[in-house]
């Protein structure tokens, strides 16, 4: 059987590359009766924040061509409400649980980071600095390479636990921002976040969405997110976790060519909740018949 | 526990002006659906990505019910199923009503294809026992899912009069509750602007109102957080509840239509 | 029958709002056959260069999920055998041309336009600093605002006669970009050209396109369209012609109501070369059905 | 006038393993077809955004004939084409074999479904009063489209040897090659390999040979640029042809197979 677990850096390995997307699988016990969780290498948990948030008012998602549009608006219970009723479930899992955490100020971050830090039962961080559909607080952080600088190293210096810092695509130069986060410490970028997106219904005239403009997600957006890995696979050494419309197996494989060590399954929970058992055969059947031995051996090796 | 699985259609056919019933060969779903509840139907290699919910209008043995209005692309595709063919299903999904305690009459409240899930509770209530008051509108006889009945006391409303009263179905049935000082539990299940206009009756002390409600949803299963409705301002649990989780089934007192 | 003209400010009025894309209808002659050309609002030619170009190496496009990439690096004729070839065609159309003008350098675009200025067929030039596939003069244009600005004036100095400026999604802040283009004296902004993406065959394991990096293109891109066009029309007070995933009439007039005074039809005219006819007859109809006398009634009418 | 049009099935059957033929019928484009041509078919509302093009492998009447191979999702939606479904294509699009002078031998050679295309082309030979000789290669005789012909002088070769020589078609080709002097022309269409394997025979000066490619297109008629062919050292006619436009059928001396 070919190995298809995964080393982020030296920190950190996954027994598989299939980690969900924040936001898009709950807190992971919303559907344990329906997908064996620990299948997955890492659950990624909804973004946290500090205090609850009930997030944006109707309508929240979209539907568009290959795609959706949301403006959920990091809707989330808080940070004591997930200690409380999320951990039970959390803990007991036998596959790592990554927190992603959303705040409005850099001191948010580090009260969150402080708290969950006394959590061993949490294997990494993922900063969230690339929601583009909150007013505070959310894109502002990974658009901005100056405050990107500022809140990593800050972050850097609050934990010694795996920290991810994922990236939106809405900027002119996304390699800068994905150095800029190697350069404070990161241990490793995930990318894409949402791309900015809009619709209108033509008969209301209201937007589709609350916000007017949301992020978009799906299928319609894996060449942008397979481009963007492309782009900072060459400009930093960290692991690159790949997100963005994954479907299924070959686009699993097709991220991992072009540089991500791991990847993360958004929209797809939606419009077919059981794909990871699939896409884990898929990437099992593809090493043997492409006779390599780890799934390791391909991440980045597309021909130039 | 739910499975998405390969449901095999059975039958499917129009039965009123863009309405079809189709039956689905699923004895796992046919086994466990409880009246209110939804299931998802998936369309793989379509443009659009949702899957979308239908209400169980019926379970019977192996098979289900459904009953939709053909509004669009998919509901366009479901048209064409031909019986034989596989089809992508998950449930079942949301709550259910619920039967009253003893010695409450229940009533159901129907607009238009908003019959399906009462269909299904009728079924339940008549093997109670119990043959309940069904109202049912439409905007013409051709849209009605169903024009006499023998497991309910049917009255239709139609908006043009070609069947039953002129008129809206609410105001059949506020005429009906002229007459009525016991308890009473209304099911609705129908448009927005009708469910809307049932919020007066909550007035009446007497009266329980549960409505089924639609929204548009991704997921289906409490991931997305996408299918909100306002929770009204004594429920206190959060501002916002999950049509699909939560509901689709509310007591209408818990919910604020106007957000 | 409802009015479906339009104004571009005051320099400009189109019989309708439908203009074709840049490179999505070569010289308009390919299907003259085919289409009746003239029941477009507007030509727009392939992108024109001083010299011919031969494009990039195969392969040049490739299918992604409601989208395309392409790298085609603006293969074109050169400015003298458009002149020779293509203008008995162009100026014989009762329809208007604009021609869209692609330059590795400053010098080339003032020679080009200073050159076709003498031609008195042509309505706008369309200035595209915004292609993402080509090595120079491309989008780099169109991602530095300093250099934006520049062009832009010395383009304006060059020539009186209408002039777009064609804008790259693949920015931060694309407001910013478009304030520029109207600040520097452009008399209209086009928006998307292509979002940078890309494609990996897993089996190969080459870049489905000779760049790697390409140009998305088609419906998947229609709803960052609409951002844009949203973003822009609160930045700027010239029109605006909107560009990306049209395939209908519902889409113009949603992209309309974002804030386009005028639309492009791009990779649409590869899916249903046809589809000009039916989104006039839809916008008429839509008109009517809406009780409005003129398209030109709803530009930015959408509740916000 | 080409023209995008609505045809209609008129029979679609599988026909070798994973091959189906298609006749349609569209009296414009069978009207005005040459053998070489090939026409678009469209999918709307399909996450797939591309026509797909097809060689027009026959002509009769108000109908044509395609040859299909199932190998994605467009083509196993064409093989659920049933009889009286409408089709949108567009044809006829693309330059044509032509028919060389007298005195010049012709001969066709095809690899699996590029034998699509020399069909029509033998077809029209046939009615012009020439018989040419057909030479057809296939990976098994399952994957052959045809077995016996009235109208060619059909040689067969599969890569197992289940039908006709067992080998590649074009090592039997070769063979026949050895017997001639008199000049040939060579109509050929198959995977690129085996028309890049026919390069070598340009140094026999007697030889003219014609291949059809296959690129991926986006749009089939000339306006994307994308289904390019590199041209050979001596043409000077810009340094790449589109497939579509300026093909589908080129002059084998003309293009240049390693870019
Ligand atoms: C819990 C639940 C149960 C449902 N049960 C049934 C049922 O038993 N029978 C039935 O016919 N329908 C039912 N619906 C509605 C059904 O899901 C939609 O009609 C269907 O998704 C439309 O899909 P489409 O692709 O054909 O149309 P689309 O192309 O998606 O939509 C066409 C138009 O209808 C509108 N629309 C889409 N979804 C909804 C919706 N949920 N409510 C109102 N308008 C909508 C769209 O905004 C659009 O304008 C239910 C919905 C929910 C949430
Ligand atoms: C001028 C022309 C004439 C053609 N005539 C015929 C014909 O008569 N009969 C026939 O069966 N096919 C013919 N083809 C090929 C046919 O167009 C493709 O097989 C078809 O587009 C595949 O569509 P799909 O969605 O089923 O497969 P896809 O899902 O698009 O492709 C499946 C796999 O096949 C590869 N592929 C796609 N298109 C081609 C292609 N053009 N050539 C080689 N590989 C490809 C893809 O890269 C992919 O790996 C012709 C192509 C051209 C350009
Ligand atoms: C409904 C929805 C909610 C999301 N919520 C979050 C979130 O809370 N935090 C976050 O970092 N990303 C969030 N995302 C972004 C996803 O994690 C992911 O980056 C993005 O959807 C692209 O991947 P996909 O195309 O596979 O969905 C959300 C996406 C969707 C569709
Ligand atoms: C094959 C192809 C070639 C293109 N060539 C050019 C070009 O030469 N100049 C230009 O400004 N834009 C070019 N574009 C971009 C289009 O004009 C348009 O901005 C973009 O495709 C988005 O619109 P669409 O989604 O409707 O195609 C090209 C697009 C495609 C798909
Ligand atoms: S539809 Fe996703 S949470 Fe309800
Ligand atoms: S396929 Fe578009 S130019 Fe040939």
């Amino acid at each position: 059987m070919p190995d298809i677990s995964v080393k982020l850096g030296t920190k950190l390995t996954l027994t598989n590359p299939i980690m969900t997307a924040s936001g898009t699988f709950g807190y992971g016990d919303e559907v344990s009766d329906l997908v064996d969780v620990n299948q997955f290498g890492a659950i990624v948990t909804k973004s946290l924040s500090l205090e609850p948030r009930v997030g944006n008012p109707a309508p929240r998602i979209a539907e568009t061509p290959s795609g959706m549009l949301n403006s959920i608006g990091l809707a989330n219970i808080g940070l004591e409400a997930f200690l409380a009723d999320k951990k039970p479930f959390l803990a007991a899992l036998s596959t790592k649980v990554v927190v992603n955490i959303a705040a409005r100020t850099e001191d948010e971050f580090i009260t969150v980071i402080e708290r969950l830090d006394a959590e061993d039962w949490i294997t990494a961080y993922e900063i969230n600095v690339s929601c583009p559909n909150v007013k505070e607080g959310g894109i502002a952080f990974g658009t901005n390479p100056v405050v990107l600088k500022k809140l990593c190293e800050a972050l850097r210096r609050t934990t010694k636990r795996f920290l991810i810092i994922k990236l939106s695509p809405n900027v002119t130069d996304i390699a800068k921002m994905a150095q800029i986060a190697e350069d404070s410490g990161a241990d490793a970028i995930s990318l894409i976040n949402t791309v900015y997106g809009a619709a209108i219904d033509i008969y209301s005239r209201k937007p589709k969405i609350n916000t007017v403009i949301g992020g978009l997600s799906g299928p319609a957006i894996k060449p942008i997110a397979c481009a963007n890995i492309i782009k900072v696979f060459s400009a930093v050494s960290v692991p690159i976790i790949g997100i963005g419309g994954i479907c299924n197996g070959e686009d699993v494989i097709e991220f991992i060519l072009a540089g991500a060590t791991a990847v993360q399954l958004g929209t797809v929970n939606f419009m077919n909740p059981h794909a990871v058992g699939g896409i884990i055969r898929y990437i099992e059947n593809y090493l043997q018949q492409q006779r390599l031995g780890a799934i390791s051996d391909i991440i980045g090796c597309f021909e130039r | 526990m739910r499975s998405l699985i390969n449901g095999s259609v059975l039958d499917n056919r129009q039965i009123a002006e863009d309405i079809y019933r189709a039956t689905i060969v699923t004895p796992d779903i046919a086994g466990a659906a409880l009246p209110g509840q939804f299931i998802n139907v998936y369309f793989p290699d379509s443009v659009k990505i949702f899957p979308r919910p239908f209400s169980i209008a019926g379970a019977e043995g192996s098979n289900i019910q459904l009953f939709y209005k053909v509004i669009g692309s998919q509901t366009e595709l479901m048209s064409q199923w031909k019986p034989g063919d596989p089809v992508k299903i998950l449930g079942p999904l949301g709550n259910s009503f619920e039967i009253p305690a003893p010695g409450t009459e229940i009533v159901l409240l129907a607009g238009g294809v908003g019959a399906a899930p009462l269909l299904f509770f009728r079924d339940r209530l008549y093997e109670s026992g119990v043959k309940p008051k069904f109202f049912l509108g439409a905007r013409t006889q051709n849209q009605l899912l169903l024009r006499a009945d023998t497991k309910s006391e049917l009255t239709i409303a139609t908006d043009d009069g070609s069947c039953g009263s002129r008129g809206l179905v609410t105001a059949v049935f506020y005429e009906f509750l002229t007459g009525i000082d016991s308890p009473l539990t209304v099911c609705a299940c129908g448009p927005d602007p009708m469910l809307k206009a049932l919020k007066p009756m909550l007035e009446n002390s007497n009266l329980a109102v549960y409505v089924s409600l639609e929204k548009t949803m991704a997921c289906g299963l409490g991931l997305c957080q996408g299918c909100i409705v306002k929770n009204a301002g004594h429920n206190s649990s959060g501002d916002y509840s999950l049509v699909c989780r939560d509901g689709p089934v509310f007591n209408l007192r818990d919910i604020d239509f106007n957000a």
